[in-house]
């Protein structure tokens, strides 16, 4: 009861930490959404500082952000300057898709690289590990940038699979079956590039706490058991492995969710990546804190869901607690 | 012995890409910044050993190229020239010091040698391949230095110490981790005096990515350090009176070693390639400094990667490299022999 | 304190409201007069087909007062209708709804009539009321529309008067040159379904992209059908759309049209080249380079529309409101002298920038006026062309002199050096600052490109003017001057080297702001036409901007698309969406 | 070393030999071109239902021949030489899959280390890992099996312990389940390294009567690894082991009592001073009772490799390499001053 207390405590001082420094960093960059307004030859400068005034940016950064944060609590996230509507049904609808996106991307992503670091660090320097590292090498060192461009040019060339979007714009035939195909279809060229996109990190991770989980004594004093090799791997050595591996579970979602946001760019999914990235350019304030926010509490989720697994997992954790 | 030679060999091909980036000046025929707008988007040269009556020549050679339309080009067979050799060039600053306008190779006046094309304006990809090289490694190297290193003090002083510096560091590091770090960039690039020198300013920026980065490696080092304070050894040297600042030097760190080195490995090119995003929302080094960031930013023009593939080479040579690299650290990572008693 | 995060709530209760009312209003409609439709001239097409059209940022309202942004405006200029239209093609005033309209000799009243027998796109009738209410909202400074001033006239709003059911007359506080290209996009808004939001004081939160499509209504050849959020947007016929073929057949042919979001130029090639859209805009001259290639190959062709309205510019920081110690004001002292202008004018390879950035594809400028300006643009202009040895010359003659390195150097020993600031997201510019860059070094300036991302470099020019030297561009929605006074009135706006002057700090802006003034009362065009050419000379001779190059106006469709004829003018492509439509098979396909 | 030069093996043809050891020589490459060896040429036999001592100081080569045995050498480890027999049954040409299948089922083996348990598994799950490998059956069937083993350990409190994590137990109890791990699927031969280091006494003799126990019962041959003589009472026959090398062989008693090699006449004396109570009054201190240091492994002397240390060294001791030899039928030394009795 008081880690979960106390782990909640943490997760406002998160949230709180995270809404003040972007909006201190906003208040830090330089422009304002108003001055693109200011480049149309036909508004006048008068109209520009009502709107201002009208939308409060007149005030001092601090009273904003009290105003915020009072209004926040109540559910309300603010408003939109380039929308002119309410900033949380603006980023939720978004929300859903992005994590549509990563919540796809994430399972898969360990379902590949699980066996395959196992592996590789059940078989060290073997081809398996020399393929497995490689491998990771190359993907480590290819920007998501190119291999979302190159994924979208073999859209184009071969017609397999659409070439970005989340649905096809001319109607397809009704029933649910022909959407969840489309949504398939359209879901296969982000989620590669995201699982491709984290494949390498997970890898080295995997592999490094499996070497480490493998030298320890009892994994020797189970093989001496005869234990199957298999079994040990999958079994002992990676229950062993199991505490780090969940931690990095939970920073993977983190890295996944900033990836995606350039993936959803290139890649035209409507998901949060580009609403954020049109709202930063454009410094849509409430829109940004909103999307900077529900990505926080994202995070905070992962990282709770983690540690509580993490909790599960661990047993000299566990039992301490308990007693 | 295998080993050993596979570790010189990955050691002799780091060496052969970095002497040509440290002495860029030398190796790299042209200016990086020298434009030569007639020729536009040229394919790299082809160098011949025969003249145009198939006669072979010992001495290498390039023809001159002759402008037929936007982004065509045909060879002139008739007007060869022989590459020369250590030839006279333009001048330039060796390590930014010695003057000097010696290059290793170059063709005379009218023809010009360019071993992976051209760009939009013409220039010399290879010079400003070898050239950028210089940036970005610094920076990368630079940046990792700097991320690992908080994250390193921070992660040991909260995994050894634990009570509230360690719930305090770790809030922080949450806080780091959760903030996309795009918009705190364009806070500082905007802050940023524009008469600062490029790389300078660049460098700053990419410090900032560093100092930023410290979040990830102070997490992995502090459950390293959480543990091996836990270690019968550690406690035991404690008891004899070790100072922390001993038993943190000679216990905890040596633990994290590996766990450093691989996030090291891991961190340089995701920070030279944090230095190609960055030049692909145009906040990089600005023109016309070369950075392997800027030049591979280019390919992201999508019709640019499908009509100009020599564009390409610089990223086709950066993959083996970083590759070599990767492949070096986790034959450098210590492999604990069990030696029995 | 007062918190402004609740506004959207009470929009949608009241919104919902005027739903329920629909229904029996409009059974309630007395018989129609007969209909006033518009004849068009153009080659008739067959009706149907659904065109899918990409857009480069989700459209972040419906609501035609308060939409600022592009995309916005594009999707409303198909939901609503106008007064009187500037013809995109022929960049001509026509009649719109106004079926015509008469000026008073002084050219303070505008006589308005309109179409009789007209319906909005939920069927509801059209008449004077719904002008005046339109025009009232746009004016109210409650409302703050973008709109606004557009609307004022030597700062006092225009009077709007109703005659009767189909006559209006507006009234001018001074007399204004071509004021009824004023009425082009100004949209006529269904008073039954706003009045109740504007006296709430909640006319700009309606029609967001929420509201459903029976709360939208509007007199454009298109109405909303369904939106999807981040992914798309789908218009459907309006069938009671006031514009009909030679054969009497009613306008638009095209059944649908949907918009997708596409956030980038790369993708939106891409999505091109695979079919998704029928048709691109503004297509950068690589894409357009390489969709060339392939036109044979797949069934689509690429336009080149000719010389567009945006002009790329080097500006060189002129004002005069920088404390004197500060770096750059001692770098002013070289911009303000017109012969370093005049020299960095002439070393900078503007046919280069064209053959590089525009792949031949464009224009080189000596002031800010294109050739799609066709009739105001002045032939006398001189076109020196690139010449270093003139430009040294010229800076000689200013007092500089050369270093023995070769540096420029002023009169008081001091090197020239200054940065060109860029917006990171046009790499257009970029690159043109990267090309003037290499040709100052030939004049032994060294100058350096930073790119910024775009609100840092308008935070800077605009607000701190805190930069040496900026490549911008603007880009005028009209071809008349009018649209352009705040650029060059040393109290406007835009006055982009000076922001904010209270005093024309040089003779020569005065001279201007004296033309321009004289220009904007001037009624007949020849004698306007006599007053901008002047405006041009002394821009050209006395380089506050240094214009660079024109970028054609590049387009692509599917080769099936009837009737398209792109404009210089925005929208290039979709500005006679009702007249477009697909050949009689892909129409049948599509059904 | 001239390995061509077959040693009078140790181990004559006895009918049911379990385990016969022959010429196992081991060495560790540490480094490029750089190698120790380990073991040298080493021999011997265990019987069924025999209790073999394996007596040394750390460092000496203990372990690896436990490891050898099992082979589960680490992977710098070379067998260069020699053969394993179990059985008649070579060992070392077998393929890894069969090896696995023999490794807890025939052979087992029990860890010095006390931390051989799985600290993220119940211990009871550890234990029927073994059984579900080996000799597969219905799940309750195995648990009582492994209850039945813990109680037959002298673990009370069966269940808890089943389901206890490791942390959550003794060393001692540890140690016991490390051991029911072994024992589960009845093996022929167990090898115990160090089986009771840092166990207190009463644990260790309950740990020592378990393996006499299981020798009656079931015929178990034991070949029981220590630094401590005392610990090796519980042996029937005693191999002596210094600097890779069995220096001397014989029934437990007789080397007891009558020490042939200098090397063992030293540690039975130190570790009977050690084990003298203090009243007698003799220094406690004198840990290092056995003056100077083991060989270095990487180094190949031409002598006897405990000669530097020895207490009666003749001159020949070091460039001549003893043999085995003989002194009585069953007991044989590896020192040069038997050379002239023979």
């Amino acid at each position: 009861m008081k880690f979960l207390v106390r782990r909640f405590l943490h997760s406002v001082f998160l949230l709180m930490g995270v809404s003040l420094l972007s909006f201190s960093l906003l208040q830090l960059t330089p422009g304002s959404f108003f001055d693109e307004m200011q480049l149309n030859p036909q508004i006048s400068r008068a109209t520009v500082s009502r709107l201002r005034a009208e939308y409060g940016m007149d005030r001092p950064m601090l009273q904003r952000y009290v105003c915020w944060l009072e209004s926040a609590a109540r559910g309300d996230w603010g408003l939109s300057f380039a929308y002119n509507a309410p900033v949380a049904p603006l980023i939720w609808a978004r929300a859903r898709n992005t994590l549509l996106l990563t919540g796809l991307a994430l399972p898969l992503a360990w379902i590949i690289a699980l066996p395959i670091g196992v592996l590789s660090a059940g078989e060290r320097y073997r081809w398996i590990d020399r393929g497995g590292n490689l491998v990771a090498s190359v993907l480590l060192v290819t920007p998501e940038l190119l291999l979302a461009l190159g994924l979208l040019w073999l859209a184009l060339r071969t017609r397999w699979f659409p070439a970005g979007g989340m649905a096809s714009v001319v109607p397809i035939k009704h029933g649910a079956a022909a959407h969840i195909k489309d949504l398939v279809q359209h879901l296969f060229a982000p989620v590669t590039v995201l699982v491709l996109g984290s494949l390498p990190v997970l890898l080295r991770h995997i592999r490094s706490a499996m070497v480490d989980a493998l030298q320890t004594p009892y994994i020797k004093a189970a093989r001496s058991h005869g234990i199957p090799y298999l079994r040990i791997l999958f079994r002992h050595a990676l229950l062993a492995a199991s505490s780090p591996l969940l931690s990095l579970a939970g920073l993977s979602l983190a890295s996944l969710l900033s990836v995606s946001l350039l993936v959803e760019v290139i890649m035209n999914w409507p998901g949060l990546g580009p609403l954020l990235l049109e709202a930063i350019l454009a410094r849509d304030v409430y829109v940004v804190v909103g999307a900077v926010m529900l990505s926080g509490l994202f995070l905070v989720c992962a990282t709770a869901v983690s540690d509580v697994l993490l909790f599960i997992a661990d047993p000299r954790i566990r039992t301490e607690d308990l007693a | 012995m295998r080993l050993l030679s596979k570790k010189s060999l990955l050691l002799m091909s780091l060496v052969a890409i970095h002497v040509p980036i440290l002495f860029s000046g030398l190796f790299a025929p042209y200016d990086v910044a020298e434009q030569n707008r007639d020729f536009s988007f040229v394919p790299p040269s082809r160098i011949h050993f025969t003249d145009a009556h198939r006669t072979l020549h010992l001495r290498p050679s390039v023809c001159s190229l002759e402008n037929s339309g936007f982004g065509q080009y045909h060879e002139n067979r008739d007007r060869c020239f022989p590459i020369h050799f250590l030839i006279m060039g333009s001048p330039y600053l060796l390590f930014g010091v010695f003057k000097s306008n010696l290059h290793l190779f170059g063709v005379e006046a009218p023809a010009k040698i360019f071993l992976m094309g051209t760009d939009l304006y013409g220039r010399d990809v290879f010079s400003r391949f070898l050239y950028g090289g210089q940036l970005s490694l610094l920076t990368g190297i630079l940046a990792t230095a700097l991320s690992l290193g908080f994250g390193v003090l921070f992660g040991t002083l909260a995994g050894y110490y634990g009570g509230w510096p360690d719930a305090v560091i770790m809030r922080i590091a949450e806080l780091f981790l959760a903030l996309p770090w795009l918009y705190l960039l364009f806070a500082v690039r905007a802050f940023l005096p524009l008469n600062l020198n490029a790389a300078a300013a660049f460098c700053l920026l990419v410090s900032v990515i560093g100092i930023v980065g410290w979040a990830r490696p102070a997490r992995l080092v502090r459950g390293i350090a959480l543990s091996s304070r836990e270690r019968h050894y550690v406690l035991a040297a404690r008891l004899f009176g070790g100072s922390d600042s001993y038993l943190i030097r000679r216990h905890v760190l040596p633990d994290a070693y590996a766990v450093i080195i691989t996030q090291a490995v891991l961190l340089i090119p995701q920070y030279v390639l944090a230095e190609v995003t960055l030049s692909f929302l145009g906040l990089g080094v600005g023109e016309p400094t070369p950075s392997w960031g800027n030049m591979l930013s280019t390919l992201q023009q999508y019709q640019v990667l499908v009509s100009y593939w020599w564009l390409a080479i610089p990223g086709a040579v950066l993959v083996p490299v970083f590759c070599s690299y990767l492949l070096l650290a986790s034959e450098l990572q210590p492999r604990r022999t069990a030696i029995d008693a | 304190m007062g918190c402004h995060f609740t506004k959207g709530l009470p929009a949608l209760l009241l919104s919902s409201v005027v739903v329920c009312l629909i229904p029996s209003s409009v059974s309630a409609q007395s018989p129609l007069s007969k209909e006033e439709l518009l004849i068009s001239n153009d080659p008739v097409g067959h009706p149907g087909g659904h065109l899918v059209v990409s857009l480069r940022s989700e459209p972040k309202t419906l609501n035609p007062v308060t939409s600022i942004d592009i995309s916005s405006r594009e999707v409303i200029a198909q939901m609503t209708g106008d007064l009187i239209h500037i013809n995109r093609f022929s960049e001509n005033t026509e009649p719109a709804l106004a079926k015509s309209w008469k000026v008073s000799r002084d050219g303070l009243e505008y006589t308005l009539k309109l179409r009789r027998g007209l319906r909005f796109s939920d069927g509801s009738p059209l008449d004077a009321d719904d002008v005046l209410f339109s025009f009232h909202a746009y004016l109210d400074e409650k409302v703050n529309s973008p709109q606004r001033d557009l609307l004022l006239i030597g700062g006092k709003p225009i009077t709007i008067q109703r005659m009767d059911a189909d006559t209006l007359v507006f009234r001018l506080a001074q007399p204004y040159a071509a004021a009824e290209r004023l009425f082009d996009s100004v949209a006529i808004l269904p008073r039954r379904l706003l009045e109740q939001a504007y006296n709430d004081g909640k006319l700009s939160q309606t029609w967001g992209l929420d509201t459903s499509p029976q709360q939208i209504a509007g007199l454009g050849p298109f109405r909303l059908k369904e939106y999807v959020v981040g992914q798309y947007l789908t218009l459907e016929r309006n069938p009671y759309y006031w514009k009909a073929d030679r054969e009497g057949r009613r306008l638009p042919y095209l059944d649908q049209i949907t918009f997708i979001f596409v956030p980038n130029a790369d993708a939106e090639v891409i999505r091109f080249q695979a079919g998704d859209t029928d048709m691109v805009n503004r297509l950068s001259a690589e894409d357009y380079a390489a969709l060339e290639k392939e036109q044979t190959a797949h069934s689509f062709h690429v336009y080149d529309a000719g010389p567009s309205l945006e002009y790329n510019f080097l500006l060189l920081n002129l004002n005069s409101s920088l404390p004197a110690q500060s770096e750059i004001a001692k770098k002013q002292k070289w911009f303000r002298d017109v012969k370093f202008r005049q020299a960095i004018s002439l070393a900078i390879d503007r046919d280069s920038m064209i053959r590089l950035i525009y792949r031949g594809r464009g224009t080189p400028l000596w002031t800010p006026v294109t050739p799609a300006s066709s009739f105001w643009i002045d032939n006398a202009i001189p076109h020196p062309p690139r010449s270093i040895d003139q430009a040294r010359k010229l800076l000689q003659q200013a007092g500089f002199s050369w270093s023995r390195n070769g540096e420029l150097t002023d009169d008081t020993g001091s090197p020239v050096k200054f940065s060109i600031l860029t917006s990171a997201s046009n790499s257009q510019r970029v690159q043109m600052a990267t090309i003037i860059q290499q040709d100052l070094k030939e004049l032994g300036v060294s100058a350096q490109v930073v790119s910024l991302e775009f609100r840092s470099v308008a935070d800077r020019i605009f607000r701190s003017h805190d930069y040496e030297a900026a490549v911008l561009g603007l880009a005028g929605g009209d071809t008349d001057p009018n649209s352009q006074m705040n650029v060059w009135l040393s109290t406007g706006n835009d006055h982009l080297w000076d922001i904010g002057e209270a005093h024309p700090a040089t003779s020569w802006e005065a001279e201007i702001d004296r033309l321009m003034e004289k220009q904007l009362t001037t009624l007949k065009p020849q004698a306007r036409k006599i007053l901008f050419d002047r405006v041009q000379e002394i821009i050209a001779e006395n380089l506050p901007i240094i214009s660079l190059v024109s970028p054609n106006v590049l387009v692509g469709a599917k080769d099936q698309l009837g009737n398209f004829r792109p404009a210089a003018l925005d929208p290039h492509t979709l500005w006679n969406s009702q007249e477009l439509f697909f050949s009689v098979t892909v129409a049948a396909r599509q059904r | 070393m001239d390995p061509n030069r077959h040693e009078v093996s140790l181990a004559r043809p006895i009918d049911g030999n379990l385990l016969r050891v022959c010429n196992l020589t081991v060495s560790y490459r540490l480094g490029p071109a750089y190698e120790s060896t380990a073991l040298k040429q080493v021999s011997f036999t265990v019987n069924c239902a025999e209790i073999v001592g394996l007596l040394g100081e750390s460092g000496c080569g203990k372990s690896t021949t436990a490891l050898a045995l099992m082979q589960m050498l680490p992977a710098n480890a070379r067998i260069s030489m020699g053969s394993i027999q179990l059985d008649g049954c070579n060992l070392l040409s077998m393929k890894e899959d069969r090896l696995r299948r023999l490794r807890g089922s025939e052979t087992s083996i029990v860890y010095q280390d006390s931390e051989t348990l799985n600290p993220m598994m119940r211990v009871g799950n550890q234990v029927m890992e073994v059984l579900r490998a080996h000799k597969p059956a219905k799940t309750a069937q195995m648990r009582d099996e492994i209850y039945s083993i813990f109680a037959a350990l002298g673990l009370k409190d069966c269940d808890r312990i089943y389901r206890a994590f490791p942390h959550q137990l003794s060393g001692g109890q540890r140690r016991r389940v490390a051991i029911a791990q072994a024992l589960i699927c009845k093996p022929r031969l167990v090898i115990a390294d160090e089986p009771t280091s840092s166990l207190d006494s009463e644990a260790t003799t309950g740990i020592l009567d378990i393996f006499r126990q299981l020798r009656a019962t079931h015929n178990t041959a034991i070949l029981l690894i220590s630094h401590d003589p005392e610990t090796l009472r519980a042996a029937d026959r005693l191999l002596v082991m210094y600097a890779g090398e069995i220096v001397e062989s014989g029934p437990l008693n007789e080397v007891f009592e009558h020490p042939a090699h200098p090397y063992t006449r030293a540690l039975l004396q130190c570790s009977t001073r050690q084990a003298a109570p203090p009243m007698f009054g003799v220094n406690r201190h004198s840990l290092a009772c056995i003056p100077g240091e083991p060989p270095d492994p990487c180094e190949v002397l031409p002598g006897c490799g405990f000669s530097p240390r020895c207490s009666n060294r003749a001159e020949i001791c070091d460039s001549l390499r003893p043999r085995l030899f003989e002194i009585s039928g069953v007991h044989s030394a590896r020192c040069l001053q038997y050379e002239a009795r023979e």
